[in-house]
């Protein structure tokens, strides 16, 4: 069943047949809230350095986007996209490793939490300037194209507020201007930070701006699970056929702080009353729950498995020595001998 | 009572929001209950809820915004979530607001505050210190405070000058640094301090390097080493008299930046004590920057990266016995 | 008469009455023509250091620019908007001074050619960074409405090209946040220099981005001085009122190189046969003539009134010293006593 | 036959193209028939008509898309119209491009061609010189070639290395700087050329003051005075031996630049040979760069701003006299 659900019109998602890949969705959601509740633990308890940003409420939107994804595509996940980031095939030790500064991370102790990536395996390294990884996405793009590959996607993730940088329009322009089989999977969770969209936009739809870069645009409801996948499935699809850009806005709350840091008492109680606000994972489970697509039984096994790979995957992470400075090589840029004034 | 290094930056912009009807703070997440990432403008709001004003993410436009409102009268006060976003707005503080005076007779009097410099597990893209880049550009006054008291008085400072000021304020020092009262004026912008005096080596520094070369100065003078403190204050314009008159004293300069090696603060203060005061050496200068990597996320990384006290010290030491 | 010609809908202004400021306009188009051809034989002749970038075929888009500003109102030209800037009270004269390098232009001989303006008369200096005078202008309006100042507008000029900026989307979008009385009139002539628009954008049509700002958008024919007049004049005048910020896309061809160095032999004959490709001045000229607005004695002494005031302006800014590197007090600040260095 | 630097630079993206299918060029204006803003790919998009490709003016992106390529295997070269816009691409230069490999293990192999320098006329925004900001960040090479066959080898070079270059090409020299013929290899990059030897006094320098200073060398000679001229090539890496055995040779350094005066390369050439040759100097070093203002428009002030050789004479014969 394809969402278009173009310009915002609400769909009835919720009372037709799911999709297909519900219950694989779900279970991705379920690891990664799992994952991110663990790591709020190991924050609090003062066992990570730095920050700790989860995808809280918008795990229904994230898994669409790494779902629909090959071998091969392109993925550029941001900072609330651990669901994502698992469905695409990140192993969570990755996370793990990353998050505890384990010299056997992708990042080895060098960058942390969310900025974390394996760029040879398609999935981009986030910096944190908002807006960058777009054009990188269709730099990515550009170069498949160039060397003859076929069938291929890329999809990049943005926040409403990073959507407001330069660097995004840019990127987004130039991806139009390419061609290039790009979807950008949009999430308005309605704040940056604490600054809510009446200080970061004002149109009366994010997903008007797809026309004007000669994007295909929808709008989707990202506390519903089918029509994420409905949707974003359908635009890997399109862009994957040869269709010009894809734009897709999901409107959802963000149900956590900015980070672990921030106890987000700016958000409204207003805000915490709007349909989108609602936990996307709870809904998703209920409804398997109410179309008994899986029993007491099954739940509670998918979880248990669940909290085992996490606890696996930190234990694991926990065990593995830091990086140590003597040993690091302080080295910029691959090409040793042109290193200046080497340590 | 006891005032940090933060309180002390949103006490001066409290009073000059008071004091001045044309002062307004810009930036992400400034305004609200919220009060900016760091809760540098805390509560302002409340009291100025129409001068105190969150900004989309939007570096570039919102300098652009300040520079225009400037040129019209106002004295904006731009805060960046973190001096490494200001790579976004770079251009319109160079181009643009570096520019306008000297093009057009029209000064800018905008202040840019850019929470700078490394803390814990930061990472490379919240802990840089770009005074460098921005002090090499003509046009632009660098302020980098490294005490409370500079913090508030300096703040207060930039907003009076007419021309452009990057007020680069470190985030290690936001909590670290405290202080009894807030002076109600310090010393001339532009003019360096001596931190403290010392006959046998000058250590040349700014911002959070201050607090580790006191450090390190008090360390050595229990071996009856005395160090001399210099903390610029301003990297733009560099108060090279002081400078050169404390080395004239000691004989001796090291050089300390938490910036990356390459050009920046420590080289052009020994390019300036070498070039004009060469006599003055009793031997070779010498500096300490972080490395010329990004800066790590992992502390046992990030404590290498950065040079502190430690490493000031040993330099220090080896320096005195040339 | 009222155009708003919305999303590109060709209207039949040339068939309508002329708006009733078409003459007045007329002779400051004819006045910029005069100026910049005036310029271009300097150029030619050696006279001029640096380029020459004119506004020969843009001067119906430029000059609604200037006319319907008040003193008050802020603007913002870039590099063809001679007949825009003449309109709104810039003295020729500053011009000449300006491409001469005279001392005694506004920017004495700091900056040369189109970069000049006097910010203190509300007439911006662009810097060569396209896209950047926006926010700029926004910041100008705030700052008037921070002064209780009531009643004023900023009209921001860009091109086609300046449009695929990141600093030109953070201005738009901004100015629409904080709904400051912004008009910003998009010229599309087909060429961001040697760049067609099938490199630089790919919407169907570039007034399809307002509505993604919550701006209203027109779209014009710019060889048609009355729509010009209509829509532009009537967009500043909605601005005025309250109304949310304005965008207006003009068609032309740049009638000229980039600058003067450029022969332009990229410009297709195929483009060349445009409808949009129309002189805009001659169109003008046949309307005054056909509707019999002005008789061929008139015309005559107006451009003989056009050719004196540009020769006078050359002479007196040729007569004038050049800067003296002596004489120059060599400080980027104001405040002389924090001079980095003095010499 | 002679070929110009621009013809150089033209001809090594020819032969770059030719030879190596992962090369493309992208920049705005850069293809169909025009060319480039200075022709420097003129020609290039009719043999390669899917390599050469023209931009949206987003200097941000274009540098993204480039970094994306080159990720995934592609070798792209950038042109930026005029090394001033380069402003707004810096973010992912030096935040994209200079952290990756660092933080990824994944090296970025993209070059960014920036024609730089001040020419007649150009004014502030077209005559820039940025050199120094790009070195001063981690993970970036930085090549400023000062000849023919440097123009030639060093961007071919350029595209060979794994990491970031950005390559300053230097607009004045585009017409004023011819050769006979273009050699296959140069020297390794990294490297310094001693471009006239000399006993008595060093300058070292770079890009288009090489030639004004080798004017000033050969102007000097004729007075018996020696003086060995260091042109950098790369002012990152910088090859400080080569500048070290130079002033141990001569006792004497002059360094000239031609960007802005506060920090930059002239500084870090100093604090080098000041920190790790003191004892080499027989007299105190002096630099030369331009003037802390924007760069002017009218030729006149332009020629004032701008070191040249006239300035470089008199300094040096004042150093000579020390
Ligand atoms: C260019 C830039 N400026 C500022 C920041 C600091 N920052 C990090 S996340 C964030 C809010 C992002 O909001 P949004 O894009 O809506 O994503 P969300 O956090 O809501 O998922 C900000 C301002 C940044 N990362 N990049
Ligand atoms: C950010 C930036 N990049 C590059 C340039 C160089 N440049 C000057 S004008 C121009 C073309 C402008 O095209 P457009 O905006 O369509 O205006 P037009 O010249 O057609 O009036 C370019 C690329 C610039 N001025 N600014
Ligand atoms: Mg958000
Ligand atoms: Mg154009």
């Amino acid at each position: 069943m394809l969402q278009t659900a173009q310009r915002g019109k609400k769909t009835s998602a919720n009372k037709a047949a799911p999709h297909e890949r519900f219950l694989e969705a779900f279970r991705w959601m379920l690891l990664a809230r799992t994952l991110e509740e663990k790591l709020v633990s190991l924050y609090r308890g003062g066992q990570i350095t730095g920050g700790v940003y989860i995808g809280k409420g918008q795990e229904a939107v994230s898994v669409a986007c790494g779902m629909f994804l090959q071998k091969g595509d392109i993925f550029a996940p941001l900072i609330r996209d651990q669901a994502g980031r698992s469905a695409f095939g990140e192993p969570i030790v990755d996370v793990a490793r990353t998050y505890l500064g384990s010299r056997q991370g992708p990042m080895r102790g060098r960058d942390g939490n969310i900025h974390r990536g394996k760029p040879g395996d398609d999935q981009l390294a986030m910096i944190s300037h908002l807006g960058a990884m777009v054009s990188v996405t269709v730099g990515a793009l550009l170069a498949k194209r160039f060397r003859g590959e076929k069938n291929f996607v890329g999809l990049s993730c943005i926040g409403e507020g990073g959507m407001q940088t330069g660097s995004f329009h840019e990127g987004m322009n130039i991806a139009a201007v390419e061609q290039v089989p790009l979807v950008i999977v949009a999430t308005n969770n309605h704040y940056a930070y604490s600054t809510p969209n009446d200080r970061e936009f004002a149109c009366a739809d994010l997903v008007d701006r797809a026309k004007g870069y000669g994007f295909e645009g929808y709008s989707i409801d990202g506390t519903d699970l089918s029509m994420c996948l409905d949707v974003i499935g359908s635009a890997v699809k399109r862009a994957r056929a040869g269709r010009p850009p894809q734009l897709v806005v999901a409107s959802v709350l963000r149900l956590s702080g900015h980070g672990e840091h921030d106890d987000a008492s700016y958000v409204t109680d207003e805000m915490k009353r709007q349909p989108f606000a609602q936990d996307c994972l709870k809904l998703t489970e209920k409804k398997v729950v109410d179309l008994e697509m899986a029993d007491a039984a099954t739940l509670k096994s998918w979880r248990e498995d669940a909290a085992r790979q996490v606890d696996e995957a930190i234990a694991t992470a926990q065990k593995e020595a830091a990086p140590d400075a003597e040993k690091e090589d302080w080295c910029a840029i691959s090409t040793r001998e042109l290193v200046d004034r080497p340590e | 009572m006891s005032i940090t290094y933060l309180e002390a930056i949103r006490e001066a912009q409290a009073r000059l929001l008071r004091d001045d009807e044309r002062v307004f703070i810009y930036g992400q997440d400034v305004g609200g209950t919220f009060g900016g990432a760091f809760k540098a403008t805390k509560g302002l709001a409340k009291e100025f809820p129409n001068r105190v004003l969150n900004t989309p993410i939007s570096e570039d436009a919102i300098v652009g915004t300040a520079i225009g409102a400037a040129i019209k009268g106002m004295r904006p006060i731009v805060e960046m979530q973190f001096a490494d976003f200001s790579s976004t707005a770079l251009n319109q503080i160079l181009n643009h607001a570096g520019t306008h005076y000297w093009r057009t007779n029209i000064p800018v009097p905008i202040t840019i505050r850019l929470p700078s410099g490394g803390t814990k597990g930061s990472g490379p893209f919240h802990s840089q210190s770009m005074e460098s880049i921005y002090a090499h550009y003509p046009g632009l006054i660098v302020m980098t405070p490294a005490t409370v008291e500079d913090a508030y008085t300096m703040l207060i400072d930039a907003v009076a000058i007419d021309d452009p000021v990057v007020y680069c304020e470190h985030k290690y020092l936001y909590y670290h640094l405290k202080a009894d009262k807030l002076p109600d004026k310090g010393l001339p912008t532009g003019r360096a301090r001596i931190a403290r005096e010392g006959r046998d080596l000058t250590i040349v520094t700014y911002s959070a390097m201050v607090q580790e070369s006191l450090a390190v100065a008090g360390e050595l003078a229990r071996e009856n080493l005395e160090i001399e403190v210099v903390d610029l204050r301003t990297v733009k314009p560099l108060d090279t008299d002081t400078v050169l008159a404390s080395v004239a004293r000691t004989g001796r300069l090291l050089c300390v930046g938490e910036s990356f090696p390459w050009g920046g603060a420590t080289a052009e203060v020994i390019a300036r004590v070498t070039s004009e005061g060469f006599h003055l050496l009793d031997a070779a200068p010498v500096r300490i920057n972080a490395k010329d990597t990004p800066i790590p996320y992992h502390p046992n990384l990030w404590s290498a990266h950065r040079p502190g006290a430690k490493m000031i010290a040993a330099k220090a030491r080896a320096l005195l016995k040339e």
